[in-house]
């Protein structure tokens, strides 16, 4: 018998995985799908994000209270000051106040965006100069040494002992699982939408143009440079404002959560299933593998005692094997790209319809 | 055609977690129960506490609880320790189910977390996700501290055998820690040091969670200790290494810098290094060895490295720990008849002596079960407000012990470990006891011959 | 550094002086002077290897060069990167296609069209770009028609043939609304009558919108007559210049295409 | 003052590094390929050794050269099983770089699960691997740095002779240069690649085997390493092997001495930040020589230093 509450539990979590990854997943596609950048280096904008919600609102927080005023400087991620710390901004400030929370949260969010954008542009000075390859391992370096940073340096985050994320979704108790969940799949769903604008504008063609071929594109005046940027900030910012909700959500944040595989190479494998360049791709392969996922940390436990090791390296494994048979057997991914025009076919075919009628 | 392949592969796969959430949980009605008898072992253990509310439905069937271990990653070893420990629990927690006629059986889910707070937070989630609101573990305070959004939001009563971050000393949340925290192994490791003639501390820690905490507090009881004494000394700014490092040679010759520095200013006999590590203290100590300053101080570690396979089976870092008297206190569950048991049934399995949380964890269990038949519900808020009544009243493997307003052991005894050499082979053995109350050290006596 | 100020309008749209690029020790442009009137078609041909396809690379920001001038419209445009000097008003086609593969026939010619779309700020709004796109749509379409491929508007580009790709590629030229094109072979590969089709379009575009091209070929036979003024290349140098008819009789260029 | 036993390990590690960067190098050069793959044989390499002597007994360092054998045997599984077919395609860099990062899961997970078996069947400590107890010194130098300083040079040496007199060396450069006049030349392309995953993967193992005689080993050690690796590979040029070899070595020396003059500057709390050596030698060395050591201009520098001086 299916006992509905454990279902509704564990749909809930795959939803608001779904919704999380699917954001990165998305962003990465942006500027590797569509803008052709060797983004291998994911995890930085989503952890510039988390550190934004886990370093920064607190202390706008804490600032704005008379009496925590003085915490909001370095000690802020001091662990013995800080558990507590946000403990009491959680119950005075956000516990009753369900305006003040959303307001928070979408600062939260904007600032996570701000900064990862910036972020995003000072990664654009290696990415106009290195070939694909070679940016991939510097950007990848770039994660891993922001990660080392803020996992050493305490005023941060706290270093290891991490700090506390204000709760933006405390006050709808006993309900805020659900609200965390409801505005995670919006935002999933308005960065979709938002990409798919992109994609399907006269920006997404020139971005792709530049994928295709780079000096024809730069011969019919695009700014190969400005591109990249651009898409690197948006990305970025994208990517980072995932961060940030996933730090409000899980509501602790250690730098050392940030990992290239989780933040990187788990979104490249979503990107590559799904298929490449088409965010709809994106959406499935995030989906497929998140429940996939969830299916062998469950059935693990039937698996255990039959064989003399932890099941749990299926996970890894079957990871690897999807990436090497996609990338043998199906390197466009599960659902291609398909020309995404920027004008509704429909009507496009309308005014061709027209001319050719005046043409005859 | 190809959308409509996906979207079949998709429902499958959510027919199958379906499928896979079908044979779980529990919850029937019964009646309410006050008054439980518990006899194992040795112990028996008489508990009389109101339940809250009307009482419960009832317990019938298996009862799923869960357990977060660190069976991978760095802390391995003590989660395959909890793991037998709490295997061990869970059979002899159904015998005496049974025994009672109680009409349910307990049954623990375990999940390893890798030793990594993502994965601990991915797994509550799952075990949530399969009806279990009872947890032990996970282990390690940065992991606790990840779940602890998620366990308050969604009222599962998380209890760790070995999270010790005083951050995480909260009153009237949701999570129970069966061990001291650090601000009482501070204190311990503060007087180990001190009763061996040591004023000048150069620390060495790994810096994780666990690490910088130890370390922190560590320093911060040497300091009050030096000032309420009122001699001269000092705590050095020491080294801080990467959690991951697998290779100290570059560790090992800046602390052997720092040393010979001090012992020339200060002599040898007042220096000392304080440790804190996991199982990569062999290495540290193979490293060591090439260096004689470093064979003249007083060495003191941690819980960390307390007990540590490691630290006997290689013959370098043994032969170092000996020569050294490398000492490691660590929380010491009190030996009695119960203790002696869960140890032999550890070696037995394992070939190893168990880690004073495995003890803990042991206790977890029973305490966690004791409490179910109580209130004869699972509800993890019935469950939170018998838990430390329970507690006060339970004779465990770790002995007795009580839980302070924030949920966490209130205080204990250390054990001061140490490697000792006896007929050319290494073991673990005792050295000492430091006593909470008194705040004083009693050596073995075989040690006493080793004493300053 | 030369300043990029005016350097005053002329009658040639197009001027190169003393224009250098060399490949280590091989110049492969060596002190060309060219000029091009407005409102012609001036053909630079010559043997393959002659140095014309780096001389078109080098004039339009593809290569930088190593010496000499580019004057372009007034305006010294030396060194500047493709995209600026799309800008002015200058562009070129592939000898060898270079269409954006996956990006449909249609959107190949959008694509080379200027649009306020083009700004990421702008992107997400559609009402600020779509009147824009909606004109640019339908030139774009006007001109697949003038060149047969508006059967094949919706298809990616990767699924053309060579020929029909050799058009896109003119076609997407055409679509910029440059003052100047130069068209690298536009019509090798091609048969002679459709060869023929494309450079009499060609002709008409330059008397209709006023255009320029550079025409760039090696097979005078067909191209010569569309020609308004010819130069020849050989060896990275200019052999010989003048009409069609002087070219066509110079003993040197005779020489090289025979001899 | 630096100790000896400190320089004896940053010899040993920077010369291990330079294998494993060359091996990196070694496969990108004749296939393009980015291998993040080499992490777990890396890893592999050293859990061979362990492995066997477990089970075989002698002594450890007996089993090196079968474990290189066997690491340069996976690297051949991997271009006969996926490589091969995206070369064919002419599949792109960053699939090429993909798809070893898949068959890195797939090794990751292998070596976990052999490390599993190892402690709950057999009860071997299996999640720290230390072997350096079984290391010994010759004239007051310990073996594991005379074996890979003595192996870094030969191999150089080898490397030089082999690619410059044999006839499938030469050939193998020819390939490796212009895979069209290798088709000319009568040569299979396919052998040398073939050959070059063989020679990259063994040189993988070979450093993890060595490696795992200065430092500990762990499942996902090759994962903490493969920067390093990337960064010597990188720093080296990414076209010549020599220029890796160097690379690596130098990557690997600033690793140790980089952080032991870092930790004597500001205090013992810089050591937790030793990973970042690697990593910015690395960026520094793409942002400003985006050639790596092999492209530098040495006369321009000289150059340059020069007109500083006067």
């Amino acid at each position: 018998m299916i006992e509905l509450g454990q279902l509704y539990i564990l749909i809930r979590y795959i939803l608001i995985d779904f919704a999380i990854s699917m954001i990165v997943t998305l962003s990465l596609n942006f500027e590797l799908g569509i803008a052709a950048i060797a983004q291998f280096g994911r995890v930085l904008a989503v952890e510039i994000g988390a550190y934004v919600a886990g370093g920064l609102t607190g202390r706008i927080l804490a600032y704005t209270i008379p009496e925590l005023r003085q915490y909001s400087g370095a000690e802020y991620s001091n662990h013995l000051i800080n558990f507590k710390l946000v403990d009491t901004i959680n119950r005075t400030l956000l516990e009753h106040n369900a305006l003040l929370s959303i307001g928070i949260l979408i600062l939260t969010l904007a600032l996570a965006a701000i900064i990862g954008g910036i972020v995003g542009w000072l990664t654009s000075y290696p990415a106009i100069r290195l070939k694909e390859a070679y940016l991939g391992i510097t950007l990848l370096a770039f994660g891993d040494v922001v990660m080392l940073i803020a996992q050493n340096y305490d005023p941060i985050v706290g270093a290891t002992q991490g700090v506390s994320v204000p709760d933006p979704f405390r006050w709808a108790r006993p309900y805020s699982f659900e609200a965390a969940l409801i505005i995670a799949l919006i935002l999933a769903g308005l960065t979709f939408i938002f990409f798919e604008m992109l994609v399907r504008s006269p920006f997404g063609r020139a971005l792709k143009a530049m994928r295709d071929d780079e000096v024809a594109a730069k011969v019919y005046g695009k700014d190969i440079v400005k591109l990249r940027t651009y898409a690197l900030i948006i990305g970025s910012a994208f990517a980072a404002m995932a961060g940030a909700y996933y730090t409000m959500y899980i509501g602790s944040c250690k730098a050392f959560t940030y990992t290239r595989l989780t933040w990187t190479f788990w979104p490249w494998a979503f990107m590559m299933l799904g298929g490449t360049g088409n965010n709809v791709g994106i959406a499935v392969g995030v989906l497929i593998f998140v429940i996939v996922r969830t299916i062998i940390i469950n059935y693990k436990t039937y698996l255990e005692p039959f064989v003399p090791f932890d099941p749990i390296w299926l996970e890894p494994m079957f990871v690897g094997v999807v990436i090497i048979l996609l990338s043998v057997f199906r390197p466009q991914g599960l659902i291609p790209e398909k020309p995404a025009f920027t004008i509704k076919k429909r009507r496009i075919r309308s005014i061709i319809e027209i001319m050719r009628k005046q043409a005859s | 055609m190809e959308s409509k392949l996906i979207a079949g592969v998709i429902i499958a796969l959510i027919i199958g977690i379906i499928i896979g959430y079908g044979g779980a949980m529990v919850a029937a009605p019964g009646a309410q129960t006050v008054t439980t008898t518990v006899t194992t072992g040795a112990a028996t253990v008489t508990t009389t506490v109101t339940a809250p509310g009307a009482g419960g439905p009832g317990l019938t069937g298996e009862v799923t609880i869960g357990a977060l271990l660190t069976l991978t990653g760095d802390l391995a070893s003590y989660g395959e320790n909890s793991k037998v420990a709490i295997e061990y629990a869970e059979q002899e927690v159904n015998q005496w189910l049974s025994s009672i006629g109680a009409g349910w059986s307990l049954k623990v889910r375990i999940e390893d977390t890798a030793t990594d707070p993502k994965t601990a937070a991915d797994k509550i989630r799952i075990l949530h996700a399969a009806g279990i609101k009872i947890v032990v573990g996970p282990m390690t305070s940065a992991e606790v501290s990840e779940i602890k959004s998620y366990a308050d939001t969604n009222q599962i009563l998380v209890v760790s055998q070995s999270s010790t971050s005083p951050a995480l000393s909260i009153p009237d949340d949701f999570i129970f820690r069966f061990c001291p925290d650090d601000t009482i192994q501070g204190p311990a490791a503060a007087r180990i040091l001190f009763d061996l003639g040591v004023r000048y501390v150069i620390p060495v820690w790994r810096g994780d969670t666990w690490g910088d905490g130890v370390e922190e507090e560590t320093a911060k009881a040497f300091r009050e200790l030096l000032q309420k004494e009122g001699v001269e000394g000092d705590w050095h700014e020491g080294i801080r290494y990467a959690p991951g490092a697998k290779e100290f040679s570059v560790e090992v010759a800046q602390l052997n810098d720092y040393v010979t520095d001090w012992i020339s200013k200060y002599g040898a006999d007042k220096v000392g290094i304080y440790y804190v590590g996991f199982d990569e203290a062999s290495i540290f100590a193979g490293e060591a060895t090439k260096y004689d300053a470093l064979k003249q101080v007083v060495w003191v570690g941690s819980d960390g490295t307390a007990g540590v396979t490691t630290l006997v089976e290689q013959a370098d870092a043994a032969a170092f720990s000996w020569e050294v008297k490398w000492l490691h206190p660590i929380f010491a569950p009190t030996e009695n008849p119960k203790y002696f048991k869960l140890r032999d049934h550890v070696m037995n399995v394992l070939g190893r002596e168990p880690d004073a949380y495995a003890y803990a964890a042991y206790d977890a269990v029973w305490v966690i079960a004791i409490s179910l038949n109580m209130v004869q519900d699972y509800d993890p808020v019935k469950v939170k407000a018998v838990l430390p009544q329970v507690v006060k009243t339970y004779m465990g493997a770790s002995g007795y012990f009580e839980l302070n307003e924030n949920g966490d052991r209130a205080y204990s005894d250390y054990t001061i470990m140490i490697v000792r050499k006896t007929d050319g082979e290494y073991k673990w053995d005792v050295a000492g006891v430091w006593r909470y109350t008194t705040d004083t050290i009693e050596w073995a006596e075989w040690f006493k011959a080793y004493l300053p | 550094m030369q300043p990029k100020g005016t350097v005053g309008r002329s009658e040639y749209i197009l001027e190169t002086k003393n224009l250098v690029k060399r490949f280590g020790g091989l110049v492969a442009v060596n002190n060309v002077n060219i000029k091009i009137k407005r409102q012609t078609v001036t053909m630079l041909m010559g043997p393959n290897g002659a140095g014309k396809t780096t001389f078109v690379n080098t004039c339009t920001g593809v290569l930088k060069p190593d010496g000499g001038r580019v004057i372009f419209d007034g305006k010294d445009i030396t060194g500047w990167p493709p995209h600026k000097i799309y800008a002015s008003g200058f562009v070129r086609t592939f000898q060898i296609p270079e269409p954006f593969k996956s990006l449909t026939v249609l959107e190949n010619i959008l694509v080379a069209m200027k649009n306020p779309g083009e700004s990421p700020l702008r992107a997400p709004w559609k009402r600020s770009w779509v009147k824009h796109e909606e004109e640019n749509l339908k030139r774009a379409f006007s001109i697949l028609m003038r060149v047969g491929l508006d059967k094949y508007w919706d298809w990616e580009a990767y699924k053309l043939g060579g020929g029909q790709l050799k058009m896109l590629e003119v076609a997407r030229a055409l679509a910029v609304g440059a003052k100047l094109i130069a068209l690298d072979e536009p019509i090798g590969g091609v048969d002679p009558v459709y060869a023929n089709d494309i450079l009499s379009y060609v002709r008409r575009l330059k008397d209709d919108l006023k255009l320029t091209f550079l025409l760039i070929e090696h097979r005078i036979d067909i191209a010569l007559p569309f020609a308004d003024y010819v130069y020849v290349m050989d060896r990275g140098k200019v052999i010989a210049e003048g009409t069609p008819d002087e070219v066509a009789n110079n003993p040197k260029v005779i020489e090289i295409y025979i001899g | 003052m630096i100790e000896p036993s400190l320089v004896y390990k940053a010899l040993a590690y920077s010369s291990n590094i330079a294998l494993m960067a060359a091996g990196i190098t070694m496969i990108y050069m004749s296939t393009e390929t980015f291998n993040f793959a080499h992490a777990s044989k890396v890893s592999w390499g050293m859990y061979f050794v362990y492995t066997f002597y477990n089970f075989f007994g002698g002594h450890p360092y007996i089993y090196v050269p079968v474990a290189a054998i066997l690491t340069g045997l996976i690297g051949v599984a991997m271009y006969l099983t996926f490589n091969r077919y995206l070369l064919k395609r002419g599949a792109g860099m960053i699939t090429l770089m993909m798809s070893t990062l898949g068959a890195d899961l797939i090794l990751l997970a292998l070596l976990n699960i052999l490390a599993d078996y190892l402690s709950r069947v057999h009860k071997l400590y299996s999640r720290q691997i230390r072997m350096e107890i079984y290391d010994f010194t010759v004239a007051g130098i310990p073996f594991s740095t005379l074996i890979a300083l003595i192996i870094v040079v030969t191999l150089t040496a080898s490397i030089h002779l082999f690619l410059t007199k044999t006839k499938f060396g030469i050939a193998m450069r020819a390939t490796i240069e212009n895979p069209n006049l290798a088709g000319i030349l009568g040569i299979n392309p396919e052998l040398v690649y073939l050959t070059s995953w063989f020679i990259g993967g063994a040189l993988a193992g070979l450093g993890g085997a060595l490696l795992v005689f200065i430092m500990a080993g762990y499942p996902v050690i090759g994962q903490y390493l493969i920067v390093t690796m990337f960064a010597g590979s990188i720093v080296g040029g990414l076209y010549s092997i020599y220029g890796s070899l160097l690379g690596g070595f130098l990557v690997g020396l600033s690793e140790y001495l980089g952080i032991w003059w870092l930790s004597t500057l500001f205090g013992g709390k810089m050591l937790a930040y030793r990973q970042v050596i690697p990593l910015v030698a690395m960026v520094v060395a793409l942002l400003f020589f985006p050639q790596g050591l092999g492209g530098i201009k040495w006369g321009k520098v000289a150059k340059v230093v020069r007109g500083e001086r006067s």
